[in-house]
């Protein structure tokens, strides 16, 4: 099985420990990743107004280079998903933008939102399934309580991200019990972490961080997983009430997979 | 050639503010053979019939064609206006120039344009129109009430009380519906069971009344006065007639671990089991699910326990088949599980619960014994948050688009119950709006408020989510601008009504319309609003919209007179626009027999004398009383032999001509 | 003939609309009752059921100068005679793929499914199906060659 | 522009409906950013439903919303009020010199591990 993959700048540098990990997994898994040649920044946040234009096209551009190789597209950070598969619905259900996006473009071909985008994690349930995941599992994580953290852009708005239930999601749970931990149902796993907010109000960005740690950690979690940097940066750096260790799912996936090389020991433990 | 009058109507401002009627009426003088056109006010008041009449003396008409509302609203009126004075009534055709044409058109021009044509087209078919005769066909004195709660319970005891035989057909095992389930009624808070249970012993009492319980209707055939109906009773394993009702086989069941449905599945029965303690009829069922005789073979421990000897495992699904003259639908509702809204944490946390769990948590005969306990560790809620209008009033896809209606009420009663038996509860109830427009509704949700000192908070819940074993409900109060968080103990949401699901192929079965969200719609949304638009079909209670109870029973009530005035009849007269077979023509193909739904169409022998031929052969022939007019065998036939009166083929085409030209 | 494209004038097309009695026509009148505009072009003819709806008639429409011609009647499952749209269903392709053979284009004939509580649904499909023919402009395939009064 | 023309031009940014909303509060009682703002996701609706747009321009509430569309999700009228909070700060940062953000603000608010999507993000949102 092979798609396109699209890594997104925080990978490339600040995140790349979740690149990194998705890619040797992914190996593990049999799963050919092709990196898109030449891509651009999604943006980091989807605009969410109906006359932003511009700010939707480099999206479109990554999304038409997917179409181009015949794959579908694959992400790990859930901006970038986020982003991507949201331009990609605009593209088909807003006529006016789909007009405007390829005029300013000039594509060889128009591009119609033939390509479909998906998530890492949709990919470990539906190309790979979870099952088979769980028979590759060298190292279980046997008795860790682990609260997945979706955060804000996986799952909204539900109608076009069509990940899993917004309200009460179970596939990043699914994937940890693959691996042989114990998910942590935790109701603030669905709550913002405050987001970029960190560069304007930083105290803001702290409350809804400790927030979360502290939903996670009443109901017993020894760590937090997630799959997008921003989640990451917020719940380490402005979470600091609390001291739950957070990972990105990609890590523990290569480490349960064994493909997790000695010396690069889980650092934020 | 016909002497055709043309009437506009102006329906007040209705028609004449966008079409202009005297150049409709002024156009129409041109049209062949009109000899007469006239506009006025409101044709349909006495004075507009007493025009329409004097014309029709006044100039000897043969056709009339009114320019007015829908034929569905007033044909029937001007059909017996003309036929008082002499005309046959189906020498009248209607020119639909208000819904579709002035209520939808704004320009003026535009819209009278359009509102000659379909005149035109109307003084097009009236030109061939022909007089009909109706035939007639028995009535069938015997009532079926599918559904048996409040609505149907009501409905039924009042055509047997008129002296007319009524069957009522259940799905459940025991009828009582949804208003057994509840503890108090507002606004008066007497107790649901005792007003109840009465009516549900009277109804299985009465000599006129039979009830099918744990059946369901499978197949209806048939039309007004004459339906066909197919019941199909599922084996309750019990014989009826044996069974006393004693109960001691449901306490020796060894399979005790099934989920009680009466009791929200709060509490646990066995796989042999009455529904509750006054179920009618007093009989107990096996579930098929879980009976270990019925599943392998291994256990009979009811049937020896049984002195009556009433059990029987070989009992199999019974089809009866009857009569009926008249219809009502009293299919109910359910209250739907809040799972689509897991912003509420239904699905999460178990102390959240819908309303009607509520009801049977406070049940003096429910799972608690009417202690109010709360559903996770039972132990008594101090703090309790109401949150309204769950799934309902919404505009995405999760939700229902109109308001369940009986939530404020409820909730209301909910609260206050609460505080008379615990009066150290908190209670908040989150509302949007508070709904209460009945006979002493307001006053009953203000003594909430004044005397209970219910905390009314004009707000909705964003969230609820479970910390440190409370049930935290985060929302908004937007008369304090504020965003606050209430730690409960309980949290009670009012989800919507919607109807029950057997209400789709109920409809599909009876060809009665339904709307988006699968109510049966009413023949007139005000006029007639317990007949369907399919004659012969009625409907009573919540399968129509939401209601609360006073209002169901008054519904039932009119829908049991609705029948009486069926069932009182005689004779029914036919609709006179049924098929009509040119046997000069026919070839005996037997096409027509093959598509006809009803089985109206039948071959004779004839002799058939025309200039050219004299012979004996195979013709069809109409059945008048049993055919419906829908025209299917006029299509098919290949020798355009069959035609349909009143809507014949050159009828049709010269509408399409008048519209073309 | 072919100068008549160059008038200046706007294209209003005639369009027939058989509706029937039990959802369509009512859904009409719903949208009526609601007051959801649509185009004036289209004019209805009620008939019981839409398997009444003999080709005939539409051929005769096309000839008489009809550029579109729609039918209604209630959802499958729904007909108050059981079976009558299934029938219309059927009829209406045979027909529509001949009309097509003919050069009438697909786009001129529709069938659709109205019931009697959608109104805002008929108006939609109205203004739709309007829409759709006037794009395609005047029907010149069928006409009517007896000699005109 | 005047009031009227205010509101239409958000509605035009935003594509989004204001006299969908029925007046429920979910969309407030949900914001995790409430706290933070003079005025509340509901107000938003209700006052550019009015075309009382000028307070909200002015306010600091529209640099408060986190984008989390926990608003646009749960709203039960599909008003999404998270689109007319970004419509009114895309309005205002649209104008010349009205940029929230500036690239010199920058380097002090930068630690080693901010991931450049933050920066990305933040420009988006807070300037043009």
């Amino acid at each position: 099985m092979t798609y396109s993959y699209y890594p997104g700048c925080t990978l490339r540098t600040k995140a790349k420990k979740l690149d990194t990990y998705a890619r040797r997994s992914a190996e593990a898994l049999g799963i050919n990743l092709e990196e898109i040649e030449q891509w651009q920044c999604c943006g980091g946040v989807y605009p969410s107004v109906s006359d932003e234009i511009a700010t939707r096209l480099s999206s479109v551009r990554t999304l038409a280079q997917a179409k181009k190789a015949g794959n579908e597209l694959l992400t790990v950070c859930s901006a970038c998903h986020n982003v991507l598969k949201r331009t990609n619905a605009d593209i088909i259900s807003d006529a006016d933008f789909n007009f405007r996006a390829n005029n300013y473009l000039e594509l060889d071909e128009r591009y119609n939102g033939e390509t479909k985008v998906v998530h890492y994690i949709e990919m470990l349930r539906d190309a790979v399934g979870f099952d088979e995941l769980k028979k590759k599992v060298v190292n279980p994580f046997k008795g860790k309580k682990i609260a997945a953290y979706y955060g804000c852009l996986l799952l909204r708005p539900g109608n076009v991200m069509q990940f899993d239930d917004p309200e009460n999601p179970s596939i990043m749970e699914d994937l940890i019990r693959a691996l042989g931990g114990e998910p942590v149902i935790y109701p603030f796993r669905n709550e913002c972490c405050g987001g970029y907010i960190t560069l304007e109000d930083k105290s803001l960005a702290q409350k809804r961080s400790n927030k979360v740690l502290a939903s996670a950690q009443e109901k017993g979690a020894d760590m937090v997983i997630t799959a997008c940097p921003l989640c990451m940066y917020n719940l380490v750096k402005n979470g600091t009430e609390h001291d739950l260790p957070v990972y990105y799912f990609t890590e523990l996936l290569a480490d349960a997979l064994g493909v997790k090389q000695e010396g690069e020991g889980q650092d934020n433990e | 050639m016909q002497r055709i009058g043309v009437f506009v109507c102006w329906c007040g401002s209705n028609i004449a503010a966008t079409v202009d009627v005297k150049a409709v009426a002024e156009a129409a003088k041109g049209q062949p053979g009109v000899v007469f056109a006239t506009d006025y006010q409101y044709m349909c008041s006495e004075s507009g019939q007493t025009i329409l009449k004097d014309a029709i003396k006044e100039y000897g008409l043969t056709g009339v064609v009114i320019c007015s509302c829908s034929p569905r609203m007033h044909e029937a009126t001007f059909r017996k206006a003309a036929e008082s004075a002499g005309l046959n009534p189906y020498m009248v055709e209607i020119a639909n120039i208000r819904e579709q044409c002035s209520w939808i058109h704004k320009d003026m021009e535009v819209a009278t344009e359009k509102a000659i044509i379909l005149a035109k087209a109307a003084i097009a078919k009236v030109q061939l129109n022909k007089p009909l005769v109706a035939g007639e066909s028995e009535v069938v004195k015997r009532a079926l009430v599918i559904g048996g709660g409040i609505a149907g319970i009501q409905t039924a005891l009042d055509i047997a009380e008129a002296g007319y035989k009524v069957d009522i057909v259940e799905k459940q095992p025991t009828i009582g519906g949804k208003m057994a389930q509840l503890d108090k009624t507002f606004p008066t808070l007497d107790c649901a069971a005792c007003i109840l249970t009465p009516k549900m012993v009277d109804v299985a009492a009465h000599e006129n009344v039979t009830i099918y319980s744990y059946s369901e209707v499978v197949d209806v055939k048939g039309f007004v006065g004459n339906f066909t109906v197919q019941i199909k009773k599922k084996p309750r394993y019990i014989n009826e007639n044996l069974c006393t009702g004693c109960g001691a086989c449901t306490e020796k069941c060894p399979m005790k671990k099934q989920p009680n449905e009466f009791n929200m599945g709060f509490d646990k029965r066995g796989a042999i089991y009455i529904p509750f303690a006054q179920a009618v009829p007093k009989l107990p069922v096996i579930d098929a699910d879980a009976c270990l005789m019925l599943k392998n073979g291994k256990c009979g421990l009811c049937s020896k326990i049984c002195e009556a000897h009433a059990i029987d495992y070989t009992q199999k699904e019974e089809i009866i088949e009857e009569r009926y003259g008249a219809i009502v639908v009293a299919t109910g509702f359910n209250q739907i599980k809040p799972t689509q809204f897991e912003e509420y944490a239904y699905n999460t946390c178990p102390d959240v619960v819908t309303s009607l769990e509520y009801e049977r948590l406070m049940n003096a005969a429910g799972p608690t014994k009417g202690h109010l306990q709360r559903p996770s560790d039972g132990q008594r809620p101090k703090t309790i948050v109401f949150i309204q209008c769950v799934g309902s009033r919404g505009d995405s896809c999760r939700e229902k688009s109109y308001c369940s209606k009986i939530c404020c009420m409820y909730t209301a009663k909910h609260a206050m119950l609460t505080k008379d038996h615990y009066p150290d509860t908190d209670i908040h109830v989150f509302y949007i709006d508070i709904r209460t427009p009945g006979k002493n509704f307001d006053e009953f949700y203000r003594r909430a408020v004044e005397q209970y000192g219910v905390d009314y908070i004009k707000g909705m819940v964003g969230k609820v989510y479970e910390e440190n074993g409370k049930v935290m409900v985060q929302g908004s109060d937007l008369i304090d601008n504020k965003q606050i968080t209430i730690a409960a103990d309980m949290v009670v949401l009012a989800s919507a009504v919607e109807p029950d699901p057997s209400a789709r192929s109920l409809g599909t079965m009876l060809t009665a319309s339904m709307d988006t969200n699968d109510f049966f719609t009413e023949a007139h949304a005000k006029l007639r609003p317990v007949e369907s638009p399919t004659a012969g079909v009625f409907l009573s209670g919540m399968c129509q919209g939401p209601k609360d109870i006073p209002e169901t029973v008054s519904q039932a009530g009119a829908a049991a007179v609705k029948v009486i005035g069926l069932l009182a009849k005689d004779k029914l007269k036919n609709n006179p626009c049924v098929a009509a077979c040119n046997q000069s023509v026919c070839n005996g193909c037997s096409q027509c027999a093959n598509v006809c739904p009803y089985g109206a169409i039948t071959y004779v022998e004839k002799e058939i004398r025309t200039p050219e031929v004299r012979e004996v052969r195979r013709v069809a022939e109409v059945n008048e009383a049993v055919c419906q007019g829908c025209g299917a065998c006029t299509v098919t036939c290949p020798s355009s032999a069959m035609d349909l009166k009143g809507f014949t083929n050159r009828q049709i085409m010269a509408e399409v001509d008048a519209i073309c030209r | 003939m072919q100068i008549e494209e160059n008038k200046n004038e706007e294209f209003k097309p005639c369009i027939v609309a058989f509706c029937c009695n039990w959802c369509s026509y009512a859904g009409a009148d719903l949208a009526g009752s609601s007051r959801l505009t649509y185009p004036a072009d289209v004019k209805i003819i009620r008939v019981p059921c839409s398997c009444r709806v003999n080709p005939l008639f539409i051929l005769r429409a096309f000839q008489r100068g009809a550029d579109g011609v729609i039918i209604c009647g209630c959802h499958p499952g729904d007909c108050h005679y059981t079976t009558g749209n299934y029938y219309a269903r059927r009829r209406m392709t045979l027909l529509f793929g001949m009309l097509d053979y003919l050069g009438i284009e697909r786009e001129r004939t529709r069938v659709e499914w109205v019931s009697a509580a959608e109104g805002a649904k008929f108006a939609a499909t109205m203004s739709d199906f309007i829409d759709t023919v006037t794009k395609l402009g005047r029907n010149r395939k069928l006409r009517d060659l007896r000699c005109k009064e | 522009m005047n009031n009227e023309q205010l509101r239409d031009e958000i509605i035009r940014i935003s594509g989004t409906n204001p006299s969908k909303c029925m007046k429920c509060g979910k969309c407030s009682g949900t914001c995790p950013a409430y706290e933070e703002m003079e005025y509340h996701p509901h107000q938003f609706v209700s006052m550019v439903q009015k075309g009382d747009i000028e307070p909200l321009l002015e306010s600091k509430s529209i640099f408060k919303c986190l984008t989390c569309f926990a608003c646009v999700e749960r709203c039960p009228r599909s008003v999404e009020p998270g689109k007319l909070v970004e419509a009114v700060r895309l309005m205002l940062i649209r104008q010349k010199g009205a940029n929230h953000f500036d690239a010199e603000d920058l380097p002090c608010l930068v630690d080693d591990d901010l991931p450049q999507q933050a920066v990305v993000s933040a420009f988006r949102k807070y300037s043009k």
